[in-house]
């Protein structure tokens, strides 16, 4: 029996939505530009949009289909959005006890449930503080908390730690995969951060559009990126082209650029399409044209520089076809005069390259 | 002018900053003091001297009392009743809502008189619905203190449902759904999250409501009538007592004015800032 | 501002064009009828009248209306008026008796005004301090009843009205109030013998000489014909 | 029922939903009947076959033209003054600004009776100003065109601060600082960016107080008295013909209801959403 | 002449502000930790704040100072919130005419004004839009253009890009430091970004409980931050302890742990204390004891995990005072099974310790 057999067909002013999921169990992630569906997809299986068509069966029961459409209330199902949404009005455990409250549980029995609850999310102290006296990140503990005392079997969130600021974020983000590893429902995970994907998930979902396109494991999906968008999210750059016949394996791209590759797909043929990625950190980048054993040389220019830590991602542009990111070190955007607008040589070895079928 | 002390921070931004303001200021305060001068014209003319005598004359205490009941009763009904219409209001779609909207606060506009001839064609012994009332239980309502609430009640439910509509539609809409994928039906989501989280504005509209019921004239004298302690509230008192004992008709309207005031301003400096 | 008609109409050297008249509401017919013909005669003079109960008048001239003439119905509210504002001495131009207005199908079968007394009756009256209201109290002291009362109405409008509206079984108005209500509500009489007799003062508040041109007009004998046809009886 | 076919986007939730929001729709429904009822009643009684020959009848175009004026009138003092007050109001950290804003609400709760007798006492012959007034100008206020203007303007005007200020008060003070930086004054502040920006709320401020001014009884018949042309407004015309002539005093209500329901659910549905 | 001169001392509730200021020109970028005084300093600069005491001048005017204070709409100050609040009821050319005319210039030539600074900000197709009918970024450049209208002598940005998503945050970026190089006034730019400060800023300013507490130029800063918030900041993590007496240099720490380092300050006697500095891709992360040179071996938790691009940020506790991020490469997370909870052997060489008095 799948845990979770979902056949969404949602329509919206403007917006069509179709995405097939099904799950014995685990963290699906499903990640996507914005606008591409996400929340519609998650709202859809909480009953919060009524299909249009297709269906949605969990843990046995059919929550919708073409003849039923159980409310939000009637399904079992535990939602957290960015936004903690604690009912300001009430204490943190009273706000854990709402759901089992609201599902007949008595009064005693729901509050050392949520008592309970708070404490998995590491919350035992806070009970009784309203949710205007927490933190942000243990407000989101306790939405989680909340979400899960019905014992939901589904367990829907919606970018859960987007809203957090950076530190808060990675520790809720442990308190979050810490409390997911003992809950036995299926958890569709929305989230736009990469480390919630591959830290949090054992499943990824890419949405463009209304539609899936690209879905995996973890590992499948950070070696194969088949999108641009995907490949911008696990960190290599993606270049589209076809194998070019004759001389050195090569791919022709779009604009008329090559790319010189060292192997290619034993079946490639020319004029394949084909894919490739190159990992940012392999790409060189020099003030003057440098005499180097990087095969493929483009003189590109600056677009955005992004800083993690110790280390620049330089996004570069300027020949067709060719849009690279170069990972330098901080020092190395110092030396190279990185700013904005600033033309520089990229290098990239053609056994950097990793080919695989479009 | 020095910055020491905390003081400092309470001074004008600027020496100038009251002659740039005067162009919003002097109508401000040509405004207030329009409202503001007929209320102290009534202070100033009240018979102080006098004032327990006044207000111990019969049509003062029975009045006031009246009035205390009548509109208690009146916020109670309007409570339960406005509260859910202003949710339904509040969290409808349909196009004819703003309709909707728009019928159940003609009350607010029509003369108080026109209402009362109304509440008379509906509930009246002739009335739409009085006549089969009458028949089926012998059951009367022009001229009974109930009449007083129901004309109350009609002019100040549309208070409270247009105030008390605005803050449930300002109230976030996930809130619903998260309340709603909790396992709470609309029933126990609007007890146990909605009505809650507008409490301030619910206490607003409660005021205003409050307010308007206790000031009500027109319709009640229409609809139920003046008869000293069974329909005469506190306002009919005061024009009843206006020619005949005019200073306790003054006497009256101060005990009103306070008491109005002391409500408003409790209750705005409590939920409204 | 008011210094455009009325009263205050006196600096205009041709002599003021309008004269103000408040008067008691039970008098509205016939005054427009007075009105009409008093314009009919002096081009260019307008009539303004403005009804409301006696004492309602009277608070009005307190409060600096633009009255020239005063009518009342009643000499009661006339004492409350201030010496400083009367322009002249108050003559009574016609009176009045009450009579007991029933709706047309008289449901609760009110014959007579001892009928009142009976239980379950709802009957409307003036306040007391209207002059009808007084004028009904003074009927019930004289017949030795005390009916049970279900409202005190502001003035005669609306206690004519609680009765056309069917909503009260009798209500102790003027005679003359009753001949031009609305249908729907039918006179029963009171005995000459028991019945209260109102007098209607009429006098002049301002200096305004048209205000004795229409009190002439009241008291002429097309002015008392309208009068009686209403019902109002000469004094 | 299937779900092909966007029709099947209307379909009710669930086919118990009604079931399930009944403790909400019933108690919804019975105060919407309630405010309705005496609305259709009052349809139901009208003369509709000598609709027209009532509507004729001097005293409601006359009335109906006053009001006219009356209420547009005091819609522009209204603006003027009650606007400046409400950001006043908005914007004060003062304590003492609840109570301040508490007074300025009193006519809210005033009999609108005590209302005119207040007017009266500040502006009548024998009142705090009106004395002077008439010596100094030779002006007097009762019983003239002018006093029903400021006796609707008494009652409609806390409508309009109540409601504007809100929305003032919701408003991002961070405009404010943005607007004073780019060197706005607190009046261009005030002019440019307030106001435009809160138009709404102005719209829906208005709508009440101009609301409130139509229906306005009690105070302009002790204030202003009522004579046809002059101070006899809409209401006081619908309470003179009631007795003479109901046909047409229920058909002057007709036209204030329409009038009103038109303005309001015009203004709601345009603007409140 | 010094073009801001300023000396802000703000008292507010529970909160006090205590900040000199003195630039001639450039951009300076404030930077803190939520609640550490900064937008509460620029306000007082733009006048929104009174002075408790203090001064400001700005290009010879005083502002503010024990007599004086002017109120913001008269002082020459452009400002920019990390929320445009563009006017919504006004065009970007009116809301950028907004302040020229607020300044008395006649319509026509504050429109002219108003799209020649729109087009500097290459918005000069969108002059006619309403703010709801541009994106974030153009509406985030439209504010920039409305400050800069009406030639202020000081600017003003909060975080002017924090409310950005990633990608228009990098372009926006670009947009702003191009057209900061025309503007000839002081610029005060708050940020909580680090590449904000390098890329933007000449001179950065750490405000931590409303006091500086390290200001200097960029290049100073990453070499020597003085605190751990500072440290964060550039990616840097930094070790505070004393100099040891007798063996191998190194230095005590708080915790009773020890880091051995290369070199010390010539002058530092034991006891004497000292800051350190480590460059989180010089630690090294084992699964196993390692029989490695590495002089400094501690068994550690992870406490977060961060990625960007294809790499990883692990943060790592466990021994007392001692607190390390490493930076290592996604497939090594995956190969290390780097997640929350996970201990570690870190390394760190003793070659890559930078220390410096404190
Ligand atoms: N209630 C609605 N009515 C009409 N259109 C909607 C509604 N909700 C969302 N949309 C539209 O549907 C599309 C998908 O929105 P959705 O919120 O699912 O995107 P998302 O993937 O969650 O994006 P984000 O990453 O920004 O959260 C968008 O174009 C949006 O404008
Ligand atoms: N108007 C105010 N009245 C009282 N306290 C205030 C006021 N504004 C801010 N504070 C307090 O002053 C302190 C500094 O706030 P400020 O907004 O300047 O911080 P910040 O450095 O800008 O923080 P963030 O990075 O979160 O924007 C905080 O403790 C805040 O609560
Ligand atoms: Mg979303
Ligand atoms: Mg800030």
């Amino acid at each position: 029996m799948t845990a979770l057999d979902a056949s969404l067909a949602v329509r919206l002013d403007g917006f069509d939505l179709d995405v097939a999921l099904r799950r014995e169990h685990g963290v699906t992630a499903v990640l996507g530009p914005n606008g591409s569906g996400k929340t519609t997809a998650l709202k859809a299986l909480a009953g919060l949009h009524t299909l249009e068509s297709g269906h949605v069966r969990v843990a046995g029961t059919t929550w919708a289909d073409a003849r039923t459409h159980l409310p939000p209330e009637a399904r079992s199902v535990g939602m957290v959005l960015a936004d903690p949404l604690l009912f300001p009005h009430l204490t943190l455990l009273d706000n854990v006890a709402f759901g089992p409250r609201s599902r007949g549980m008595p009064r005693a029995a729901a509050r050392s449930r949520a008592a309970e609850e708070l404490g998995r999310v590491g919350l035992a102290e806070l009970t009784g503080r309203r949710p205007s006296q927490v933190s942000q990140g243990q407000a989101q503990r306790a939405a989680l908390a909340r979400a899960l005392a019905t014992d939901p079997a589904l367990l829907l969130l919606d970018e859960p730690l987007s809203a957090l600021d950076p530190q808060t974020r990675s520790v809720t983000r442990a308190d979050l995969s810490h409390r997911l590893r003992d809950y036995a429902g299926v958890t569709v995970l929305v989230t736009h951060d990469p480390l919630d994907a591959l830290t949090l998930a054992d499943h990824l979902l890419f949405l463009e559009g209304g539609r899936v396109v690209q879905s995996g494991t973890p590992a499948e999906i950070v070696a194969r990126p088949r999108s641009p968008y995907v490949a911008g999210v696990v960190g290599l750059n993606l270049v589209h082209g076809r194998l070019a016949g004759g001389g050195p394996p090569r791919l022709a791209l779009a604009g008329g650029a090559e790319l010189v590759v060292a192997e290619v797909p034993a079946d490639a043929r020319p004029g394949d399409e084909l894919l490739a990625t190159v990992n940012p950190a392999a790409v060189t980048l020099f003030t003057e044209r440098p005499e180097a054993s990087a095969r493929n040389l483009w003189h590109l220019e600056v677009a955005a520089v992004t800083v993690t830590g110790q280390r620049a991602r330089v996004r570069l542009h300027g020949v067709p076809g060719v849009e690279l990111v170069a990972e330098v070190t901080l020092p190395a955007v110092a030396q190279l005069g990185v700013t904005v607008g600033t033309r520089l040589w990229a290098g990239v070895k053609a056994t950097e390259v990793e080919v695989y079928p479009a | 002018m020095t910055t020491t002390g905390r003081g400092a921070r309470r001074r004008p931004r600027t020496p100038g900053a009251v002659r740039t303001r005067l162009p919003l200021v002097a109508p401000a305060a040509v405004g207030v003091a329009f409202i503001v001068l007929p209320l102290v014209a009534l202070l100033l003319r009240a018979d102080w001297a006098d004032l327990a005598t006044h207000l111990s004359a019969p049509v003062v205490g029975q009045s006031l009392r009246l009035s205390a009941v009548t509109t208690a009763v009146t916020m109670v009904v309007v409570w339960t009743l406005g509260t859910p219409l202003a949710w339904l209001l509040a969290r409808s779609d349909h196009p004819l809502t703003a309709w909707g909207r728009a019928l159940v606060t003609v009350p607010l506009v029509l003369p108080p008189v026109v209402g009362g001839v109304a509440l008379l064609m509906t509930w009246g012994r002739r009335g739409v619905l009085g006549g089969w009332l009458e028949e089926a239980f012998g059951v009367t309502l022009p001229f009974t203190t109930a009449a007083v609430v129901m004309a109350e009640i009609f002019v100040a439910m549309p208070f409270y449902v247009i105030s008390v509509e605005g803050s449930m539609r300002s109230l976030d809409r996930r809130f619903d759904e998260v309340a709603a994928t909790l396992g709470a039906g609309p029933v126990r989501t609007f007890r146990t999250v909605v009505v809650p989280m507008v409490l301030p504005g619910i206490a607003a509209g409660s005021a205003l409501a409050w307010a308007r019921a206790l000031g009500e004239f027109g319709a009640t004298i229409t609809f139920a009538g003046s008869f000293p302690g069974r329909t005469q509230t506190a306002p009919l008192g005061v024009y009843a007592a206006l020619e005949r004992d005019p200073d306790a008709a003054v006497a009256l309207s101060l005990v009103m004015l306070a008491v109005s005031v002391l409500v408003l301003g409790l209750l705005r400096s409590r939920w409204l800032r | 501002g008011a210094a455009d008609d009325g009263a205050a109409g006196d600096d205009d050297p041709a002599g003021p064009r309008t004269v103000t008249v408040l008067a008691a509401a039970s008098l509205t017919d016939v005054l427009e009828l007075v009105a009409a013909d008093l314009e009919s005669d002096h081009e260019g003079v307008r009539v303004e009248l403005s009804f409301a109960a006696s004492s309602t008048v009277v608070q009005q001239v307190q409060e600096g209306a633009p009255a020239d003439v005063v009518a009342l119905a009643g000499q009661e509210p006339l004492e409350l008026l201030e010496a400083s504002n009367r322009a002249g001495e108050p003559v009574v131009f016609t009176t009045n008796t009450l009579a007991l207005a029933v709706p047309a199908d008289n449901p609760a079968g009110i014959e007579g005004p001892e009928d009142l007394a009976r239980d379950g009756i709802r009957l409307v009256v003036c306040r007391p301090e209207a002059p009808c209201g007084a004028a009904a109290q003074t009927l019930f002291a004289q017949l030795g009843i005390s009916p049970a009362i279900s409202s005190y109405e502001p003035d005669v409008r609306a206690t004519l009205a609680k009765v056309s509206l069917g909503e009260a079984d009798a209500g102790v108005v003027y005679n003359t109030d009753v001949a031009t209500a609305a249908d729907g509500v039918l006179a029963v009489e009171i005995p000459p013998q028991d019945n209260v007799v109102s007098r209607y003062p009429i006098l002049a508040v301002s200096d305004n000489p048209l205000a004795r041109v229409f009190i002439d007009e009241v008291l002429s004998a097309r002015g008392q014909q309208h009068l009686a046809d209403a019902g109002f009886v000469a004094p």
